[in-house]
């Protein structure tokens, strides 16, 4: 039972949040132009790092912000909370 | 062997009768069954799960591996340690060989849970324990202390929570302890009712203090695992908690100091120590017995409970015997890790006390005391006592593993404890390998010649001790497993006999039976109510959302694969979204309230993910849009009435509104107030075919509005319809249900709905259009299927193949039925299919593969009923 | 006495590594040493080396529910579990150890009517493909499994099930061991405590890979990593589209026997069934978020509980022994890659989330086959890694919501 | 009219300690709150919106609940206050929707209040984290809900209308050791009903 860190509500328990996997994956902004590869890169290819790894959760239960976190995949440890826009400071 | 004449912590004034395989005991409050049983002399258990040896008492705590009790009662509870089964009156037990019987009557208890949080949360409540809670507790700091047993040993501050018979049982992430509370069960008959039987407590603490304590290590030698045969601090523990002498003439066999504790105590009881036998060269304690140094027990007399020991110099060949009915055993000390290990907490290896001990604490972590391994004594490694044959050192009695097994494995080429675990099944038994584990560590290095810290120990997982079931599910069980989600006009469904169907949560009336009525007679009748007269449905249960701001309709522009951004206000438009994969993900119908306001619906499944993955674009992608989403599901009923006499109820209920076709045109809506007072929301929409009118008022009304709409449809007789007739009429018309229709594999086109795609704009999804696979002509398209002897209704799910195939499998499959249903309009079954090329097969035969037959069928148009559209006007 | 079969005295050397081998498969999980064991025993080659960075079959083999079944939607999927399914009839004789497999049946409840939609369409693909499979009502399973909860009281009361005679469990460790033993017999060098750091490469063509005990040449390496596969692709050069997740299993204490199938649940969210030596086994979804501790959040198991007891009320007292982590690999159509990779003389075989223990034969046959002749079998060909651009997707979402 | 209102709780015999607060007009706020119109919005209810998750703030009968950094929840009394925050956003960006049927409130009062629902509550609920006027969004079971302390022993629960139900009788269900209550006579559950399944079998 991962503790996240809302940046707007605070520690609450994983249960209150919803995952929404790697950050800071852009929509492209023409996709049109993409070849076939590229589009798939946007649509199925994410990091998968064994350790540091920058995600987004979404406080489903609470404020329903989304909001990125810092976690090491395999501590759990939570390594820092950032709201959109904002970058990361550990 | 027998309950002393005084000491130990029972009320000796207050008699227990209980019984145990048959046999009537009596004990008092503060026995275990165990230390009840011990005070009637009775040490021997059930007998080993796979030799069939005899086996006894071993422990006085949750690790012990031989007493396991089947406990009756109103559902009979297996597996339960003797040592850890606090006695009440009336308790029948009986012993089990290492195997539990479940008992399939209802369990009748309550089992709830606890969340709580705490500054510093410690783990056992003995010394160490007490001391650090004692320690911690300050004003305005929250202290809780779990421990198991029923008090705590020793005092402590008021303002420290103590929970008593408490296990914790699992440590995760950030400091999160699972612990069970056995609240009722020491109560017997006398538990209270509504009073749950066990609690899961979760426990979010800023600091964790384990003062779990250690368990000492049996040794291991031939016979070890007679009864008769216990753990030395064991015996210490009957003497003086319950004050009862486990034997009367004993023997004791250890490689450290601790049970020279245990001979003391022995003495000062009156209890007969026949001998010490000390595995270390050189001992100095001071007890009156007489000690044989750099000693073993090399085996043990008796059958049913050992009569004596034989005893040998580890160096020499003198063998020695001694009568007596306990043997007493001290292998060493492990400290409970079991919580630091859960948390990836690490260990090494302490030679002079022979004990994996804590290599510092987790985050926001303490260990304290033995659990540190402090205060345990300097010992001296024996893992095996040297013999001829090893078939009877038993490492694992509960699994009734030897050192012969172990070394079997080791031969076979196992270098890893964990192999040799699964070899063996070592360690996998009810108390996990708590006395067990390090012996057979030791046994292992033994053979392979490396050290115990080098080979390590296997993973400590959760639970530390055995937790049932229900006390995990707590409340979540029966009624209130699942929540069931309910209209405002529910009530109606269930006095008016409707059967309902489980969507998502959401409890749908699936079809409302008259009597005698089957379900086909029940739906026939409901559709021909609606292309022939008036029906009504709740379709309250659509997901709602209002989208304000000035960029709402660009938002929809993308979100959608058709476009909004022009649409007028008073209208409506029915949409799809798709995933970027391209792939149908929702649907459903949009009004724009106006300029800046919309109104969107998504299907019933489908709104807690349609409304998450609005916000996900607005709040990641796009935070500049002029855009807000607010949830307004349940604040609005929404009543369908359907059919060509639904103007003629719909004109009663609103008369204010013009009613017409040309004032209130298809795809439009106006807000009204009916007669009966109540502001509506009535929609010119319809997934029917039929004309239609879809009434929205605020759900307070709903129950209300919805009995209006019966009054005023009765001289119409309208009739109230469910899913399953809303299935049959939108199938009629070729409108998908999401989820039905499509798998997740489904692109408009696919689902023949390229009109719904725009060419104009982007949209999400739009990219994968064009992928190789995705635009492939052949692949599998939405169409009708007619059976061609105008009789057979396919089963939903039946797959289609083309003519003259073998029926040898594998046989080519060209797609499959996702809805059937005999049509009462057109007066035959039809169905909706995937197809390879589908679209292009208009009018092909093929062949619907039912059972084991083959059954003729006619590709058709999408559109089987009124394919102009010309009855939705009315 | 002990139900279980006797082991062998011998299992397999500990050799040193050598410093060229034809071929290297990294990861001596089940599908690593299938595949050794095929490429030795149907191929030929026997020089052969599986790498392991811990101890042999210690990964998701060691850490399964090991429930063996075939009834995929997709025709591809039909094919590749299927193959498996047979090789599994014949692999106990074939290996010469009886590792418990024991078609008991793999019954699959439907609870909605779009659950009995979905199933009656995969058991009428199944019969097509050939693979068994029948609808049971309630009735029915109530003959299967008479300790399934069938009251329409229930919140989600069993409207039917579907039903694979074939299926059933094997014991996972014992598999592993099996084919550990027979390659090993065969020459080939099963190397465990050695740990792949990187590749060595003469352009685009692998040579060879590094470890933490030097340096291996190659002439073709395959990759059967599960959970870390992402981590060692991107030391290879090239990426996977896969994601690593906590999945949790758990086990009861021994009880006797109640309990004669297997069933699982996807929408009420448990899979169980009882090993031969009386312990529940059982195991629920992944959990949500990437994760390579072997571990997983507590609550997943709660809810796992509550929909074991629901659908089992003879569970209510068996009790939680112990709790354990894998780490799955899901692809996002949630079918395994098998194929070439970008890399020259380098495969991959990967992505199978949950069903890695039930494929164990086939994916092996299959990646000893696209090793040994460079090209992919018919039966893994639509398994590539091309079909995420094409969109030539496997999607076995719908099929498999939960893990299993 | 009143009368043809029916609360989603109407059917149940709440026990003692346990009822249903209806017809309470919500209104779900959303508006940049450093904008102006959240200047001219706060003007018009006559109190601040609340800046911080757990804070609520009051203005006569209405009650302003954080729900977001730019969403709120404002409870009142009647229905005007709809009418008067559409007024104060003047078009700019936000909106003010009409929620009071959305949810239904749920009022938990006793010694015990807290005991309960710490019993399925995630969130910190010891007085020196949360007490009279703090709310905050969280679960109760597995049932969403806005929860509300309004003093030492009572607390306000604002669950989903079609979850209200299901909330109510799992508050029940975790009373009982507490506060006896009768079988629900009323229930117009149907989960006992056996549905007619021969269409299926075909």
């Amino acid at each position: 039972m991962l503790l996240i860190g809302c940046p707007w509500c605070g520690p609450r328990d994983e249960t209150e949040f919803r995952y929404g996997g790697q950050a800071h994956v852009a929509y492209p902004e023409t996709p049109a132009e993409l070849d076939d590869q590229q589009w798939a890169e946007y649509v199925f290819y994410r990091e998968n790092p064994k350790g540091p790894f920058a995600e987004r959760w979404m406080h489903s239960a609470g404020c329903r912000r989304w909001f990125n976190v810092l976690r090491d995949t395999v501590s759990y440890e939570v390594l820092a909370v950032y709201r959109n826009g904002e970058e990361v400071s550990r | 062997m027998s309950r002393l004449p005084a000491g130990g912590r029972v009320d000796r004034g207050t008699v227990l009768r209980f019984s145990v395989d048959g046999r009537e005991l009596t004990g008092h409050p503060g026995d275990t069954v165990a230390s009840a049983m011990l005070a009637h002399g009775i040490i021997e258990v059930g007998r080993s799960i796979y030799r069939g040896r005899p086996r006894g008492i071993m422990a006085a705590g949750v690790e012990e591996p031989n007493a396991l009790l089947q406990v009756d009662g109103p559902c009979s509870e297996g597996m339960l340690p003797a040592t850890t089964v606090e006695l009440y009156d009336g308790l029948v037990a009986s012993t089990l060989s290492g195997k539990g019987r479940l008992d399939p009557t209802p369990d009748p208890a309550v089992y709830d849970k606890k969340f709580v949080h705490t500054d510093v949360l410690v783990v056992g409540g003995g010394p160490a324990g007490v001391k650090a809670a004692a320690e911690a507790s300050a004003p305005g700091v929250r202290v809780m202390l779990v421990d198991d047993q029923p008090e705590p040993g020793g005092e402590l501050p008021s303002d420290v929570v103590v929970l008593t018979r408490t296990t914790a049982i699992g440590s995760y992430d950030d400091n999160y302890v699972l612990a069970l509370e056995r609240r009722t069960d020491h109560l017997g008959a006398a538990a209270p009712a509504n009073v749950s039987r066990q609690r899961l407590w979760h426990i979010r603490a800023g600091r964790v203090v384990l003062a779990t304590g250690a368990h000492e290590r049996p040794l291991v030698f031939a016979g070890n695992d007679k009864p008769g045969v216990m753990l030395a601090g064991a015996v210490r523990t009957y003497l003086n908690r319950y004050g009862v002498a486990a034997g009367s003439q004993v023997v004791v066999f250890t490689n450290n100091d601790s049970a020279y504790d245990t001979v003391r105590d022995l003495l000062d009881a009156g209890v007969e120590v026949a001998a010490v036998v000390d595995a270390r060269p050189e001992v100095s304690v001071d007890v009156d017995v007489r000690i044989l140094t750099g000693s073993a027990v090399i085996n043990t007399e008796g059958e049913d409970r050992i009569t004596g020991v034989l005893v040998r110099s580890l160096e020499g060949d003198a063998v020695e015997s001694f009568e007596c009915d306990l043997l007493a055993v001290s292998g060493g000390w492990s400290p409970v890790v079991h919580l630091h290990s859960q948390r990836q907490g690490k260990l090494r290896w302490d030679d002079s006390i022979a004990a994996f001990v804590p290599d510092g604490a987790v985050r926001n972590q303490e260990i304290v005391g033995a659990a540190n391994g402090e205060g345990l004594w300097p010992t001296r490694a024996l893992w095996l006592v040297p013999s001829d044959s090893y078939d009877t050192h038993f490492v694992d009695l509960q699994r009734d593993v030897t050192v012969a097994d172990v070394w079997r494995s080791t031969g076979a080429g196992m270098l890893n404890v964990e192999h040799v675990k699964r070899y063996t099944s070592l360690g996998t038994a009810n108390d996990q390998g708590k006395t067990s584990g390090v012996n057979a560590i030791g046994v292992i290095a033994h053979a392979l010649g490396g050290s115990v810290g080098e080979i390590g120990t296997t993973t400590y997982r959760a639970p530390y001790t055995p937790v049932a079931f229900a006390a995990l599910a707590g409340r979540e069980r029966g009624d209130l497993f699942d929540p069931e989600r309910t209209t405002s006009i529910h009530p109606w469904h269930v006095e008016h006999g409707a059967l309902f169907e489980d969507v998502g949560q959401w409890k749908r009336p699936w079809y409302f039976p008259r009597d005698g009525e089957d379900i086909d007679a029940a739906v026939a009748r409901e559709c021909r109510a609606a292309r022939n007269g008036v029906a009504f449905m709740d379709a309250s249960t659509l997901g709602k959302i209002e989208i304000w701001g000035a960029d709402a309709g660009e938002f929809l522009n993308r979100i959608y694969t058709n476009a909004f951004k022009k649409l007028k206000p008073g209208h409506a438009r029915y949409g799809v979204m798709c995933r970027p994969d391209g792939m149908i993900f929702d649907d459903g119908v949009t009004l724009r309230l106006d300029d800046n306001r919309f109104f969107l619906t998504t299907t019933t499944g489908g709104a807690a993910g349609v409304l998450d993955w609005l916000e996900e674009w607005l709040q990641t992608e796009w935070p500049s849009l002029d855009v807000h989403c607010t949830s307004v599901t349940e604040q609005w009923a929404t009543i369908a009435v359907v059919g060509p006499r639904s103007r003629d109820v719909v004109s009663v209920l609103a008369p204010d509104l013009d009613l017409s076709a040309e004032a209130f045109p298809f795809m439009t809506f106006r807000e009204t107030t009916l007669a009966s007072g109540v502001p509506a929301r009535i929609c010119r929409i319809s997934f029917s075919g039929e004309l239609a009118y879809e009434i929205n008022v605020s759900s307070w009304y709903g129950l209300s509005v919805w009995e209006q709409v019966y009054e005023a449809g009765l001289p119409y007789d309208i009739t109230p319809y469910g899913t399953e007739a809303m299935h049959v009429l939108r199938a009629e018309k070729g409108y998908i249900i999401v989820g039905q229709d499509t798998d997740g594999t489904v692109t408009p086109h696919d689902a023949g709905m390229a009109w719904a795609v725009s060419k104009q704009k982007d949209f999400v999804g739009n990219r994968s259009f064009s992928r190789s696979d995705t635009a492939r002509a052949d692949r599998k398209q939405l169409i009708s299927l007619l059976p061609t002897d105008g009789t057979t209704k396919l089963p939903e799910g039946t797959q289609i193949i083309a003519r003259d195939v073998a029926l040898t499998p594998p046989v080519p499959m060209l797609g499959h039925v996702t809805s059937s249903y005999h049509s009462e309009a057109l007066g035959r079954p039809f169905a909706l299919a995937l197809v390879a090329g589908g679209q292009s097969r208009i009018g092909e035969t093929l062949m619907a593969h039912v059972g084991s037959e083959l059954v003729p069928v006619q590709v058709a148009d999408l559109v089987l009923y009124d394919p102009e559209g010309s009855r939705r006007d009315g | 006495m002990n139900p279980l079969p006797e082991h062998p005295d011998f299992l397999w050397r500990n050799p040193e590594p050598r410093s060229s081998y034809d071929v290297v498969i990294i990861g001596a999980g089940g599908h690593g040493l299938a595949t050794a064991y095929y490429l030795a025993s149907k191929h030929g080659i026997t020089n052969v080396a599986v790498l392991e960075k811990g101890w042999l079959a210690g990964g998701n083999m060691a850490r399964n529910t090991t429930i063996i079944r075939s009834n995929y939607l997709w025709d591809e999927s039909a094919a590749i579990y299927e193959h498996a399914l047979k090789l599994w009839e014949g692999l106990p004789e074939e290996l010469g150890y009886d590792f418990l497999f024991s078609q008991r049946g793999v019954l699959n409840l439907a609870h909605t009517l779009q659950d009995v939609r979905e199933g009656m369409r995969r058991v009428n693909a199944n019969r097509l493909n050939g693979v068994d499979a029948e609808w049971v009502e309630p009735s029915g399973i109530a003959e299967i499994c008479p300790i399934v909860n069938l009251s329409p009281k229930t919140r989600y009361p069993v409207l039917g099930g579907t039903f694979q005679p074939r299926a059933g469990i094997a014991k996972h460790d014992h598999v592993a061991w099996a084919l550990a033993r027979r390659a090993d017999e065969l020459g080939v060098d099963l190397i465990q405590n050695c740990e792949v750091t990187g590749f060595v490469k003469d352009g685009n063509r692998v040579v060879g890979v590094e470890t933490d005990r030097g340096r291996i040449l190659a002439g073709r390496v395959g990759l059967a990593a599960a959970g870390h596969s992402s981590v060692l692709a991107e030391r290879a050069g090239f990426r996977l589209p896969v994601q690593s997740h906590p999945l949790q299993a758990l086990v009861s204490e021994l009880n006797e026997q109640v309990h004669p199938t297997v069933v699982m649940s996807n929408h009420v969210h448990v899979y169980v069934s009882q090993a031969h030596k009386g312990e529940l086994v059982m195991g629920a979804g992944v959990d949500s978020y990437n994760g390579y501790g072997q571990r997983g959040s507590f609550h997943v198991i709660e809810h796992q509980m509550a929909a074991a007891v629901e659908l089992f009320p003879i569970f209510a007292r068996a009790h939680v022994l112990r709790t354990w982590g894998g780490i799955v690999d899901v692809t996002p159509d949630a079918s395994p890659i098998i194929g070439t990779t970008p890399v020259e003389n380098l495969f991959v075989n990967c992505g199978w989330g949950t069903g890695g223990f039930k494929a164990t034969p086939s994916a092996g046959w299959a990646f000893a086959h696209t090793i040994a002749t460079g090209e992919p079998h018919p039966l893994n060909a639509p398994f590539s890694l091309d079909r995420f651009t094409t969109g030539a997707l496997i999607d076995e979402h719908g099929a498999a919501a939960v893990a299993h | 009219m009143a009368d043809l209102r029916r609360s989603p709780l109407a059917h149940l015999t709440f026990p003692q300690g346990l009822t249903e607060l209806p017809f309470r007009t919500m209104v779900n706020l959303r508006v940049e709150p450093s904008s102006e119109t959240a200047a001219r919005v706060e003007k018009a209810l006559g109190t601040t919106l609340p800046r911080q998750c757990g804070q609520t703030s009051e203005a006569g009968s209405r009650t302003v609940f954080w729900l977001g950094p730019d969403e709120w929840l404002v409870l009142a009394d009647s229905a005007e206050v709809i009418s008067e925050l559409v007024e104060a956003l003047g078009g700019e960006p936000g909106s003010a929707v009409d929620v009071s049927a959305n949810r239904t409130i749920v009022e938990l009062s006793g010694p015990f209040a807290r005991d309960v629902l710490e019993k399925g509550c995630p969130v910190d609920l010891h007085p020196r984290e949360f007490g009279p006027g703090n709310a905050v969004q969280t679960t109760v079971g597995p049932v969403p809900v806005l929860l509300w302390q309004t003093d030492a022993e009572t607390y306000r629960l604002f669950p989903r209308s079609s979850f209200a139900d299901y909330l109510a009788r799992w508050l029940m269900d975790a009373m009982s050791e507490y506060v006896p209550f009768a079988p629900q006579q009323q229930s117009w559950r149907v989960s006992g009903s056996e549905p007619d399944l021969g269409s299926l079998d075909e």
